[in-house]
This record gives C-alpha cells, sequence and structure tokens, in this order.
C-alpha cells in the first residue's frame, strides 16, 4: 500500500527550480531513503510533504488522500510527523515537556493529559534519554536534541516518520546507535522516510533509496542497485 | 608550536574542559576525537578566543594567548574555521575571501593571497562575484576553508569541514587539508569521519567528557581496542 | 514553596503599602493654623505640550505669585492677616490620563486650596468636570473653544480667560477684511480642535461678510511640507491667506510662502505670530504678519508697566502678544476675588468672582457669566484689549477696529524682503 | 520558622488571604473617597494593560505594540456610546470591539515576525489614529467628543472587576494546554505547527483575548478623562508602557509583569510629583540602572534576594 | 512639467531627509542590535546645537556639520563602549540583550530629553537660514530644502561607499550578518559595534543639523522623528542600508504626491502604505 506518493511535485524560489517535476512513493512499512549532493532539494521536498511549504505545482498524497493544500498540523494530525535538518526543539522547556507537547497535540481529539505524560516518558526512555527528563533541551548535546525531536514526532503518534539527517555529525558508534533506533521505530509498525549524507547508514537501513540532484529525480532503487549506479557515483558518491 | 596546559573551562555553570593539556607541532595534522558534547568545539572557541579558560594557559609559538581577544590571536596566525562554515551570506564569494585577509599584515598582501587561494579552489574564481548564499553546500565548506587560509595562518584550526557535505565532497576536503599541510601549514582538525581522519593526520587525541583519555599517534590509535569500539564501530 | 512564599510576601506588601495612606489619612491631627495658601497644578512640564508651561501660562502664574509674595501674600479676612502662596506643580508628561490623576491628587490627597489650569484646551475640558465636581474654581488660561460653550451652564466654576474664534476674533477679523477689501481667501487649517473651529468660524464669518473663500485645507499634525497649498493658494490668487495652525506649520507656512514667493494681501497665522521671538526669527520678512489676540504696550499704561515687569524676569523674546495680559489680569482678578471674599471657601469666592468687576491691568474687568448666573463665565467683550495684531516695524500692533485699535492695518502687506 | 513557613504556605490559608484582600480592596471605596481610588485605578488599569500584553506577547514573543490601538478602541467606544447605555454594557462592548479589532489585526499579520511585527502593530496604532481624525474632521467637521462622566468609585469598581477578570484568565491560560501551546509557539513556531498545534488559530484568539481587557480599561477610563480626541485616545505610550512595565518587572512568571506595572506606575507617579523638573532624567537613569543591574526584572531581583536570605538562614542553623 | 517637478523634486526633499533619519537606526539596529529609541534625541541634540551655534556665534549651519557630527560621533561611541557593551556581556540570550537594550535606550531618551530641557528649555526655537526662493525648470523650491536634500544625498553616498568598498565598512557589513565569526576573522567586535552605534548618532546628529535649517524646532521633538526612522528602516527591511534609503524615497515620494492632492491624508498615507508593503513583503522591501 502506498501510504505517501507524490506526482510532478514542483517547487520554485524566485528564479531557481529546487525541485522539477519530481514522482515518488513510500509504501506502508518501508524504510525509504533521499539521498542526494546539498541544495537538490531533499529538505525542500520534506517541507512541501510536511507543508512547511506550500506546494503549488503537483499533487502529494498521504494514505490515498490529496494533501496539498492543508496546514502542518492538519497533516500532523492525520499522521505525518517530522524532524528537522537544524533542530527546531522547545529550547527552554525540559525535554519530557517537549515529547509531551507532542502527544498532547499531534492526535485529533487529543489525549487526556495524563496519559499523555506518561506516553511521553516511555518515549524518552525509548529514545534513551531517560535520564535528562528536567534538562531544558537547549543544554542537550546536538545528538540529544535531536533524539527529542525523534521523541517529540513519535508522540504524535504518526504512519509516516520524516526524518531528516538525524545522523549528520555523529561518529560511527553513534550512527551504529542511530541506525538502531530507525530500525526499531520501523518495527513500531511506523513507515520511514529518511534523508542521510552517511552512506553507511543509508545503505545500511534501508529498504530503497531515491536520489536526487538538482531536484530532478536521478535514480531509484535497492540499495545495491543504488550504489552501482553511474549517475549516482558520478553527482554524489565519488570513486 | 601550539601548548594548551592544564586548562578549566566553563560553559554557564557547567564545565566543559577538565585539566586539559595537549601539544600540536609545527606542520602536523593533529586530529581530535569524541562523541557529540565531548567538548573537542569547546576546546577550539578557548584556542581561538572566542572562550576564555578559568584556569590553565594556553602557549602559541611561545607565546601566552588565553586571554586575548579573538582578534588579536588571528593577528598572531592563528586562523579558525567554524563549525558549519558560518560564511557571510549577504556578501560576496570575493568579499568573505578579503574578509579572511581582515587582519593588518594579511590585508596588505591580500590580493596575492587571493591568487594562491584560487588555486587551491578555481570554482571560488569562478564565482568571484556571486553573493555567498548561493553557493552549493560544497562550495560553502570551499569558501569557508578558503577564507581561513586568506589571513596566511600558522595555524588553520578546522571545524568539522565534512559535516553534512556529499560522500564526493568529503573526499575532496581531506585531498585539501593534506594539500595545506604539504604547504607548511599545522593543522587541528575535528572530524566525525574518525577512519578517514585517522589515516590522513599524524596525530590524535581522543577527549571525552572534556577528558583526554587517550594521545597518540594515529597508527597507534588505529589499533587501540578502545577507538576501536568506541569510535569506529567494529 | 519558595515561589508561593514570595507571592506571599508580595501579596502582604501590597497590603502594606495600600493600608498606610488609609490609615495615615484615618489619623489627621487637628488643623494646625493656617500659614500659607497652596495653589497646585498639573502642568506638561515635558511632552509636546511643555511649550505652553515655558512661553504661555508659566511664567505668567509665577511672576504673579512671587509679586503677591512679596507684598506679604494674600489678605484673607477669616484668618486675619496676609498668608503667602506656595505653588505646587506636578508634571503631567502631556499626557491627558496623568493630567486627570494628578489634579485629582492635588484636589483629594494634598488639599490645596485653589488649583491653576492645565494647557491646552483638550485638557481644560477634562479638567473642568472634575474641579466643578470638587467645588473647584478653575480659571481657563490657555485653550477654550466653541465646544466649551454650551456646557457653561453645568461647569459653575469655570472662568475662562482667553478669547478664540467665535468668542470676538473671527467676527473682528471678517470686519478688517471686508473694510479692506479684501474679496478671496484661502484657509490652511490643522487637524485639531483649534483649527477645525477656527476655520469653521473663519468661513461662517467671512461669508457672511461677503467674502469668498477660494480654497480650504486641512493639514495633518507634523506635516512636514505645505508648498503644495502655497502654490494652490498662489495659482487661485487668494488675497488672504489664514493659517489656523500651531507655530510648527505656521513657521512652515511662511517660509514656504516666502520661498514660492506667494505673497498676499493679508498673511495670518494661529499661535506663532503672536509670540515676540517670532519677529527675531523671520527679521524682515515678519512685517505685516497678522496673527489673533492682541495687546502691545501702547494698549494701556497697565499693558507698559506689566511688560516692563515682565522683560525684567524673563527673556522678552518669551513674551506672547496674545494671551499674556488675559492670564495676568485673570490671577489678578482671582486675587482680588479672594481678598474680598475674605475666605478660602470657594463658593463664596465664586460668587464673588460671578458678580464682581475689579480693576485689572485691561482696565474693570468682569465676566460674562450664563444668563441665569448658576452656570460658568467667560470674560467679557469689553476686556479684550485686541482681537487682531499685525506686525508693524517690530511692533504686533493691534489693528482691531474701533477704540483699541493702536495702528491702522497695513493692507495689502509689505513684499517679502529681497534675497540678502 | 518552620510553623510560620507551613501555615504561611498553607493553600487555603493563601487563598484565604487573596480573598481578604480582594474584599478590602472591593469595600475600600464604602469608607474612602481621597486619591488612593485614583491611584489604585491607575495601577489596576496598567495592571491589566500589561498582563494583557503578557499574555500573548510574553509567551508567544511577538512583541505586539497594539495595546494602544485596543485602549482607544474602548475610549471610543465609550464616547460613542457612553451617555446612550449603563455603562457596565458600554464597557462589555468596548471589549468586544477591541477584541473583534485584534482578531482582525491577528489575522492580517500571520506573516509578520519579529521586530516586523511590533512595528507593523504600531503602524497600526498611528494609522487608525489618523483615520480617525480625518473621519471626524472631514466627514463630521469636528474634532474630539466629550465622554459621560461617572463617579470614582463606579470606574473604581468596574476596573477592580476587570482587573481581576484578566488575572484570572492570565492565570488560567498559564497552566492550561492552551499556555502550553502558546509556550511552543514562542520557542520555535515551526516545530509548534508540526507538533498538530494550528498555531495561526492560537495566536488569534489569544490575540483577540488579551485586547478583551485592553478594551474594557479603555472604556471604563475614558469616562475618567470626560474630554477625547483621537490623540488622546489612540496615544501611542500606551503601547510602549506595558512592554516597559513587563520587561521591568521580568516576564518569567505572572507575578513580574504586575509587580513591574505596580513598581513602575507608582515610580512614575512619585517622582513626577516629588521631583518634577527632574523626574525624567531620574526615571531614565533608574530604567539604565534596573536593565544593567536587574537581568531578570525586579522579580528577579527579589527572587535573588529571597533565596540569598534562605542562605543565610541555613547557614545560621 | 511644473507641478510634476514640484512632486517629485518636493519627494526627494521629503524622501532625502526621511532615507538620513533612518540610515544611522539601521545601523545601530542591523549592527550593533540596538533598537534605538533615544534616536531621534540625537536629531533633537544636533538640531539644538546648530541652532544655537548660528544663533549665538553666527556660525554658518552647513559648517556647523562638522562640529555637531563628531561631537555626537564621540558621545555615542562612548555608551557603546560603557553602557550596550555591559549590557551585552552580561546578557543571557541575544534576545535578552535586544529587549534590555531597547529599555536602556528608553532611559536614554528620557535623560538626553531631560537635560536638553534643563539646558534650551521647551519652547519653539527656529532660524531663517537660506529661506529664498529657487527656480528650476519654473518650478520654484526654497534654497535651505534643496541644500538639505543636497547634502543628505551626499552623506547617504559617502556612507553607502564607506561600507562598500573600505575595508571597516567591510567589517561593518560582516559583523551585521554575524559579529562572533567577524571576530574569528580578526575583526574587533567590540570596537566595530561601538562604531556602528557612533556612525548612528553622527548620521542623527547630521539629520538634526540639516532639519533645524527648514523646520523650527523643540527638545520634545525627538520621539516623532524615532518613529519615522523606525518605519522607514523597517519599510526598507531591517539592517538593509540600501533598503534604508529605499524606504525613506518612497516615503518621501508618497508623502509628496499625498500632500498634492489632499494634505489631510498624508500621514494616513504613510502608515497606509507602510502596512500595505509589509503585508506585501513581511520583511520590508529588502529584508530577506
Amino acid at each position: 500500500m502506498r501510504i505517501l506518493e507524490g506526482e510532478g511535485v514542483s517547487k520554485h524560489f524566485g528564479g531557481l527550480a529546487a525541485l522539477s517535476n519530481v514522482d515518488f512513493h513510500v509504501d506502508a512499512g518501508e524504510i525509504v531513503g533521499l539521498i542526494g549532493p546539498n541544495g537538490a532539494g531533499k529538505t525542500t521536498l520534506f517541507n512541501l510533504v510536511s507543508a512547511a511549504l506550500t506546494t503549488k505545482q503537483g499533487v502529494i498524497k498521504f494514505k490515498g488522500r490529496k494533501i496539498t493544500g492543508l496546514k502542518p498540523h492538519q497533516i500532523c494530525r492525520m499522521g505525518l510527523a517530522r524532524t528537522f535538518q537544524s533542530v527546531k526543539i522547545f529550547g527552554n522547556m525540559p525535554a519530557l515537556t517537549n515529547v509531551y507537547i507532542g502527544s498532547l497535540f499531534g492526535i485529533p481529539a487529543g489525549t487526556p493529559s495524563a496519559y499523555a505524560a506518561k506516553g511521553a516518558e516511555e518515549l524518552l526512555e525509548f529514545v534513551g534519554l531517560s535520564a535528562s527528563k528536567v534538562t531544558p533541551a537547549k543544554d542537550l548535546t546536538l545528538v540529544n536534541q535531536k533524539r527529542v525531536e525523534v521523541a517529540r514526532a513519535l508522540a504524535t503518534k504518526p504512519e509516516l516518520l520524516l526524518l531528516d539527517e538525524l545522523m549528520a555529525g555523529l561518529n560511527p558508534t553513534e550512527v551504529a546507535q542511530a541506525m538502531e533506533l530507525v530500525t526499531k521505530i520501523r518495527d513500531r509498525g511506523i513507515t520511514v522516510f529518511v534523508i542521510e549524507h552517511v552512506m553507511k547508514a543509508i545503505m545500511g537501513v534501508c529498504d530503497r533509496i531515491i536520489v536526487l540532484h538538482h531536484g530532478e529525480k536521478i535514480a531509484e532503487g535497492t540499495p545495491q542497485e543504488i550504489a552501482n549506479n553511474r549517475a549516482v557515483v558520478e553527482v554524489y558518491l565519488g570513486e | 608550536m601550539l601548548e594548551v596546559n592544564n586548562i578549566n573551562t566553563f560553559y554557564g555553570k557547567a564545565q566543559a574542559l577538565f585539566d586539559l593539556s595537549l601539544r600540536v607541532e609545527e606542520s602536523e595534522i593533529f586530529a581530535l576525537i569524541g562523541s557529540n558534547g565531548a567538548g573537542k568545539t569547546t576546546l577550539l572557541n578557548t584556542i581561538s578566543g572566542l572562550v576564555t579558560p578559568a584556569s590553565g594557559n594556553i602557549e602559541f609559538l611561545g607565546k601566552r594567548i588565553n586571554g586575548l581577544a579573538p582578534h588579536i590571536i588571528v593577528e598572531m596566525g592563528i586562523s579558525h574555521v567554524p563549525e558549519g562554515g558560518r560564511i557571510f551570506n549577504e556578501m560576496t564569494v570575493r568579499e568573505n575571501l578579503e574578509m579572511g585577509a581582515y587582519s593588518s599584515h594579511a590585508w596588505k598582501i591580500r590580493w596575492g593571497t587571493l591568487q594562491q587561494v584560487y588555486e587551491i579552489f578555481p570554482v571560488l574564481k569562478e564565482r568571484e562575484k556571486q553573493l555567498a548564499r548561493t553557493l552549493s553546500g560544497g562550495e560553502h565548506q570551499m569558501l569557508a576553508m578558503g577564507r581561513g587560509l586568506m589571513s596566511r595562518p600558522k595555524l588553520c584550526i578546522l571545524d568539522e569541514p565534512s559535516y553534512g557535505l556529499a560522500p564526493k565532497y568529503v573526499e575532496e576536503v581531506f585531498r585539501i587539508i593534506n594539500s595545506l599541510r604539504e604547504q607548511g601549514i599545522t593543522i587541528l582538525l575535528i572530524e566525525q569521519n574518525v577512519r578517514h581522519t585517522l589515516e590522513t593526520a599524524d596525530r590524535a587525541c581522543v577527549l571525552e567528557n572534556g577528558h583526554i583519555v587517550l594521545d597518540d599517534i594515529c597508527d597507534n590509535l588505529l589499533q587501540s581496542d578502545h577507538v576501536r569500539k568506541a569510535y569506529l564501530g567494529l | 514553596m519558595r515561589r508561593k512564599l514570595l507571592i506571599l510576601m508580595v501579596s502582604c506588601t501590597m497590603v502594606l503599602a495600600l493600608a498606610a495612606p488609609l490609615f495615615a489619612a484615618g489619623c489627621d491631627e487637628a488643623e494646625p493654623e493656617k500659614e500659607v495658601i497652596v495653589f497646585g497644578a498639573a502642568r506638561p512640564l515635558t511632552g509636546p505640550f511643555a511649550v505652553y508651561e515655558e512661553m504661555a501660562f508659566g511664567p505668567i502664574y509665577k511672576m504673579w505669585v512671587d509679586e503677591v509674595n512679596a507684598r506679604g501674600g494674600l489678605y484673607i479676612e477669616e484668618y486675619g492677616k496676609r498668608l503667602p502662596i506656595e505653588l505646587k506643580i506636578y508634571d503631567d508628561g502631556s499626557d491627558m490620563g496623568t493630567m486627570t490623576s494628578m489634579l485629582e491628587r492635588l484636589i483629594l490627597e494634598d488639599e490645596v486650596d485653589f488649583i491653576l489650569p492645565p494647557a491646552s484646551t483638550a485638557f481644560l475640558f477634562a479638567a473642568a468636570p472634575i474641579a466643578n465636581k470638587h467645588g473647584y474654581i478653575l480659571m481657563g488660561a490657555e485653550g477654550g473653544g466653541t465646544t466649551l460653550t454650551p456646557l457653561l451652564p453645568s461647569l459653575p466654576y469655570y472662568f475662562g480667560v482667553l478669547n478664540y474664534s467665535d468668542h470676538y476674533q473671527m467676527p473682528v477679523l471678517a470686519d478688517i477684511l471686508s473694510d479692506a477689501g479684501i474679496e478671496t481667501a484661502a484657509i490652511m487649517y490643522l487637524e485639531d480642535l483649534h483649527g477645525v473651529e477656527y476655520s469653521g468660524v473663519a468661513g461662517i464669518e467671512l461669508t457672511n461678510a461677503g467674502i469668498d473663500i477660494v480654497m480650504t485645507k486641512s493639514v495633518p499634525l507634523g506635516v512636514m511640507d505645505v508648498s503644495s497649498i502655497i502654490n494652490q493658494a498662489k495659482t487661485l490668487g487668494a488675497e488672504a491667506f489664514l493659517s489656523f495652525c500651531y507655530p510648527d506649520e505656521n513657521f512652515l507656512a511662511i517660509g514656504t510662502a516666502i520661498a514660492l514667493d506667494y505673497n498676499p494681501d493679508v498673511f495670518l497665522t494661529g499661535p506663532g505670530a503672536n509670540f515676540a521671538f517670532f519677529a527675531g526669527v523671520f527679521g524682515p520678512a515678519a512685517e505685516g504678519i497678522m496673527g489673533y489676540g492682541a495687546w502691545n504696550t501702547k494698549s494701556s499704561a497697565a499693558s507698559e508697566d506689566f511688560y516692563e515687569k515682565f522683560i525684567a524676569l524673563y527673556d522678552p523674546g518669551l513674551l506672547d502678544w496674545w494671551g499674556h495680559n488675559l492670564y495676568y489680569a485673570g490671577l489678578q482678578f482671582f486675587e482680588q476675588a479672594i481678598e474680598e471674599a475674605g475666605t478660602l471657601d470657594q463658593a463664596v469666592i465664586r460668587e464673588v468672582m460671578a458678580t464682581s468687576t475689579f480693576d485689572t491691568i485691561l482696565g474693570p474687568t468682569w465676566f460674562d457669566m450664563t444668563a441665569d448666573g448658576e452656570g460658568g463665565g467667560l470674560l467679557a467683550e469689553e476686556c479684550y484689549t485686541g482681537q487682531v495684531g499685525q506686525w508693524q516695524n517690530g511692533v504686533f500692533e493691534v489693528v482691531d477696529p474701533g477704540a483699541n485699535r493702536t495702528a491702522p492695518p497695513v493692507i495689502p502687506k509689505p513684499a517679502w524682503p529681497a534675497e540678502e | 520558622m518552620n510553623s510560620v513557613a507551613s501555615i504561611v504556605l498553607n493553600r487555603s490559608f493563601q487563598l484565604g488571604l487573596l480573598a481578604v484582600i480582594l474584599i478590602a480592596l472591593a469595600t475600600l471605596p464604602l469608607h474612602y473617597q481621597g486619591y488612593n481610588i485614583v491611584r489604585l485605578l491607575n495601577i489596576f488599569m496598567f495592571v491589566v494593560l500589561t498582563v494583557s500584553w503578557v499574555i500573548f506577547s510574553g509567551s508567544t514573543g511577538y512583541m505586539s505594540l497594539a495595546s494602544a490601538a485596543f485602549f482607544g478602541v474602548g475610549i471610543y467606544t465609550s464616547a460613542l456610546l457612553g451617555d446612550k447605555l449603563p455603562i457596565a454594557v458600554v464597557v462589555g462592548i468596548g471589549a468586544l470591539v477591541s477584541s473583534c479589532v485584534a482578531f482582525l489585526v491577528g489575522a492580517l499579520t500571520l506573516r509578520l515576525r519579529g521586530i516586523y511585527f511590533a512595528i507593523f502593530t504600531f503602524g497600526l496604532v498611528e494609522l487608525i489614529k489618523h483615520l480617525t481624525l480625518w473621519w471626524e474632521i472631514n466627514m463630521e467637521d469636528r474634532r474630539g467628543r466629550l465622554v459621560v462622566y461617572v463617579e470614582n468609585d463606579i470606574i473604581f469598581w468596574v476596573m477592580l472587576s476587570i482587573l481581576v477578570a484578566t488575572l484570572l484568565t492570565a492565570y488560567f491560560i498559564r497552566r492550561s494546554k492552551w499556555g502550553l501551546a502558546l509556550q511552543s509557539i514562542g520557542e520555535n513556531e515551526e516545530a509548534a505547527a508540526h507538533m498538530g498545534i494550528n498555531v495561526t488559530l492560537v495566536k488569534v484568539i489569544t490575540f483577540a483575548v488579551s485586547a478583551l481587557f485592553v478594551g474594557a480599561s479603555g472604556a471604563i477610563i475614558a469616562t475618567r478623562w470626560t474630554y477625547i480626541d483621537p490623540g488622546i485616545a489612540f496615544n501611542p505610550l500606551y503601547s510602549f508602557m506595558p512592554v516597559l512595565m513587563a520587561i521591568f518587572g521580568g516576564m518569567g512568571r505572572l507575578l513580574g509583569p504586575v509587580i513591574g506595572a505596580i513598581a513602575f506606575t507608582y515610580l512614575k507617579e512619585e517622582l513626577g510629583t516629588e521631583f518634577p523638573e527632574l523626574y525624567m532624567l531620574i526615571f531614565g537613569i533608574i530604567l539604565i540602572v534596573a536593565i544593567l543591574y536587574m537581568p531578570n526584572g525586579l522579580v528577579g531581583l527579589i527572587q535573588r534576594l529571597w533565596i540569598r536570605g534562605f542562605r543565610r538562614q541555613d547557614a545560621d542553623t | 512639467m511644473v507641478e510634476f517637478l514640484n512632486i517629485f523634486i518636493g519627494g526627494l526633499i521629503l524622501g532625502g531627509i526621511y532615507a538620513l533619519i533612518a540610515v544611522g537606526l539601521s545601523l545601530q539596529y542591523g549592527v550593533a542590535r540596538v533598537l534605538n529609541i533615544s534616536h531621534g534625541e540625537f536629531i533633537m541634540v544636533g538640531a539644538f546645537l546648530t541652532w544655537a551655534m548660528y544663533t549665538f556665534w553666527g556660525l554658518n549651519p552647513l559648517a556647523s556639520l562638522a562640529i555637531v557630527g563628531p561631537a555626537i560621533f564621540v558621545v555615542g561611541f562612548v555608551l557603546h563602549r560603557t553602557l550596550f557593551t555591559r549590557l551585552r556581556t552580561s546578557s543571557a540570550s541575544p534576545a535578552a540583550y535586544e529587549g534590555g537594550s531597547l529599555i536602556a535606550t528608553f532611559g536614554l531618551m528620557f535623560i538626553i530629553q531631560n537635560l536638553a530641557i534643563i539646558t534650551w528649555g521647551t519652547d519653539i526655537e527656529a532660524y531663517s537660514f537660506l529661506n529664498t526662493g529657487v527656480s528650476i525648470f519654473g518650478a520654484r523650491f526654497a534654497a535651505n530644502r534643496l541644500t538639505m536634500l543636497l547634502f543628505a544625498a551626499g552623506i547617504c553616498v559617502v556612507f553607502y561607499l564607506f561600507l562598500a568598498r573600505t575595508r571597516l565598512g567591510k567589517a561593518i557589513r560582516a559583523a551585521a550578518q554575524d559579529p562572533e565569526t567577524a571576530g574569528m576573522m580578526g575583526v574587533n567586535i567590540k570596537r566595530v559595534l561601538a562604531l556602528c552605534f557612533g556612525l548612528g548618532a553622527l548620521m542623527a546628529g547630521l539629520a538634526g543639523s540639516l532639519l533645524s535649517m527648514c523646520y523650527p524646532i523643540r527638545t520634545t521633538m525627538g520621539l516623532e522623528y524615532t518613529i519615522i526612522a523606525i518605519i522607514v528602516v523597517v519599510l526598507g527591511g531591517m539592517g538593509s542600508i540600501v533598503g534604508s534609503f529605499i524606504g525613506g524615497l518612497i516615503l518621501g515620494m508618497v508623502g509628496s504626491i499625498v500632500l498634492y492632492i489632499d494634505p489631510s491624508l498624508s500621514l494616513v498615507a504613510y502608515y497606509f502604505i507602510f502596512i500595505l508593503l509589509l503585508l506585501v513583503r513581511p520583511t520590508g522591501i529588502l529584508g530577506k
């Protein structure tokens, strides 16, 4: 089943085409990777899907329903959550409150606050941060802030999670932990769509990879296919 | 060349560096390895004067530099290429490079230096008149490094030069780091790409929670069990 | 826990702060012997209206207080002795809310014996009901207006001294203009009570006198360029240009008219032209410019004396040839009424003021009260020294037809001086 | 010490104390007619303005300079309807009209952030002022209006009610889910939107709610002024003051703006009466010294002293 | 044609003075991060110094620019080195610094105004300088206003070249974008920030000097000019010097046109244009 699909999605900034006519889809239960050089339009695509930017050309569907034109909070409540390339946490609030807000507002009918609080604690533990519950989020390290973002996104009870460069700046050991986290998220029945530069990670966890270059989709396939794709090697992977 | 002796640094109330010492010798690539939050960037900021250590001292070419303002430290020959590049987006590529040569001795010879930088990074010459924000990610990092070289540094501090770059550009960055050493510039490097870094650098130290736990030549570190387990994921 | 304690501590402090003055008010000591008469006022020492304090009523009430005290004070029969005057001036910062509060503070908390008026028409309007409620006499100095006239029956304690648009100025202007054979006039007025009233009354009076008003333009407060208006008046060939604005705009209008070489037969401006420093700013260009409200040293011997006293104390440039003698006369009237009443009881003094005529620098002076004698009053027409003035050879001459005139009007006015 | 503290910290004791203060205030005009009524009235007004400002701007970080617009709308409501309807109804209408204006402004300014929002709202005050002026002069040939006169004690009671309503609203918003949403908007609006918060709705409604109290206090205070014109009603002072008072008091908690407004109003009046010639100078110096030495406002200072006091006590025992 | 010239040159005159008032504020906010509410007070002080020197010593107002500018620059520079530097280093965050400096400039406004009132009183002052007509293709303008325009334009151009071409100018622009990184490049940040504040004050002082030739002045007029300056700066885009020029010119032109059609609507038009433009471009004309 296609949980997310886009047809002819384009975006222009001024005269510059950030995305032109991209078709893509994500199937339920998959982990899909989105790679490409900086400025290829990866984050723009995420922004369009999550409605941080408005889609004027092309159609994006989530669970078969057209979501172009909806507001971010509506998309979130439909079950699509995301994290951000540059972290956007609620810095002066404790880590737990960050997650709590996700569970309070992320679900259409809202959650009774007691349940929400309990859920938030569980999720913080899930991402391995139960020790820093009361620390203001801005005092956490970048890695932990990204984890808070993941927990916060999960708190909205999503069916699809967009992860934007979760692993940038991590050392190989930390990358391995992050990969494990992504797999665990999928094991909870959540479809994952990731942007990553760390090839080892992307090759290791993704079922399928989409490659963007200059706003166009240049390749799509299993990690094996991508690694051997001439065009991808040329513009992105290098010899 | 650079000697850090027993420094303690605080961020607000939290101590970030504990009694930390290290030495960087002339014309070597010295790498700092550690997980996020270990204090690597704090250490670099302490060296370049953005953060003042609470105690201890830092000497560069035999002169004490801790407590001096950043602009004086630049003048003495330390150039800091910050994490993420932090180029001036609303200025042209050329103006960014000129800013790199701001310190007075470098300013006088900036046109000569500019030609040298353009030789190392030909793409910057092509983009000379563009606003820096129109550059792609790879070019962005080139500009940051080029700008760092404009001050004719004796010691160049590179804070995660490959952060967020496509694999193809990561190769390019390491190639450039190597070529800098060949020109006689000493380099202090932070990188997450641990294997690549240890293969490129001469010596490295491992920083954990504000303490140095290992300090050795890279070949030894590559063999170390601790490094292999904690940083290479093996 | 600390936070709760903190909340508690602060609330306690609040309660104490509230209770303290109540307590103090509750245990008033026995009334001591009266030693001094206190006059209180909320005046604009700062803010945009501060200019009034410096140039209009301010110098006059200070001068008057000093004079009275030099004589030993006001003789109050009730106490059988002279009591000196003390001033209690608060700064209202040119803010209406602050002014009303300060005025009530003076009356209720400081229990001053008398109050002096705040500055500007709008503030007078707001002060009058407060003064009336507490039974304090309010002499209106800087301000007054047709809007207030219908309210007079409800304001028995209000005594206005300043002349204004239909309080004789515009009718006199209309006479002067029609006598001189002026047929067309252009009006520029400020979007403010003053401008609206004057342009409205001038419209009626001039039209009645057969003068055609060819242009009426309003400008907002803070306007920075009026050349389009001057150009238009020039194009229309208006023989008289009337600027019902404040000094800022009036100065701008004159400067622009000089630069654009628009020299109508009559150039009249509102507040600004009446100040002595005006002639200094414009030099020979001031010649022939008219303004409303007028007196000068030739008006009477008493005026001459007042002028001498004033310049002995202040910079002559501060002199106001419209209101200064009126404010001073108002205070002289007030002073004599208090002594006549022989008490500080304002109701008694009010009756004296409403029914008596006293000698002031204006000559015999009285107020025209509302028909039933129960309301407030305005200075009588006969008391004014002049309604319209004109700069002639450095003197602000009174050019009203009739006995007040000190010089005939020069119409058309002389040309602007040639470039230096 | 301990037993006193436990009594003092007892919740019902605190509530009781609050009730006593409230009753004391409410019955004050019955036995006292002096100037303190007016003084308290002014303080109440500024507390209302400041707390209303904080309800929206304090948590969302959008610095609104529109208070003067809502205040002025309230004032004009009173000027237009004051003599036709009972004063309580007029105040209610003033509140509602202000709130509607705020709703429209909020809906219009959604795209503006930071300083642009602040100056936009300020420009709006000026636009409304000049439009009203232009309308009065060109369409009605008048300038300014007389407002119906109301006794001080009535004004006092109405203002006290508005104050209580404002404080209660601020308190409950702060403690509710809604307050959390506001706070998260202040921390990071984009993230808040992606967490399922309807940021537009939350902002606009809060803005409209905060304007309710500002409009109401404008409507009632106008009756004290008795004569108003656009320049008086839409005085930008009433946009700046709440901001200054809130920062002066410290915005970390609800008490900060309250204390800030009280201290500020009191200080301003006392200086203006005690040192009329030098009060701006002294006031300016106090502001600068305050900002240099009390980075967290008055409340921050009190807290610091308080904690220090505690430490000393601990050290003594 | 004459009418067009009247409107056009009238607009340039207004626009020139608006731009000059705004550039200083833009520099102070854009680089030094101080939204200077006391900006208008510096304008007022400049105007009064010029007036005083003209009235008492007969000094040509244009010559007094050379005295007023440097004097006010020093005041601004010292103020920043003492007050604002201290505030900046003690502030927990950039946002806290912006709030704190806003309060501090409010304080400054009160202090400067009170000192000016003590020195010069509160009455209106004016003097007549070059108040003669000059004819340009049949349209007449006051010579003092044209002089004001020429000087304002000259000052703005020199200032623009300073920022675009010189080493210090580039340092200022770099510091505006990222002060910390500029420091890493060898820029003495404390000095550059103080310099910017001083230069902002200097521009205000010069604007005041020029204004006093054409308009009556009062010690209480500062805030009105501050408001104009803030409006122009926001219209142009915060931190963009060129934006301030354009914003000033747009307001000037709009003002001139509306003054021609219906003077009473001029202020309404200013604010209407301002609000409309912000709604279309939420970060000003040249903002990012």
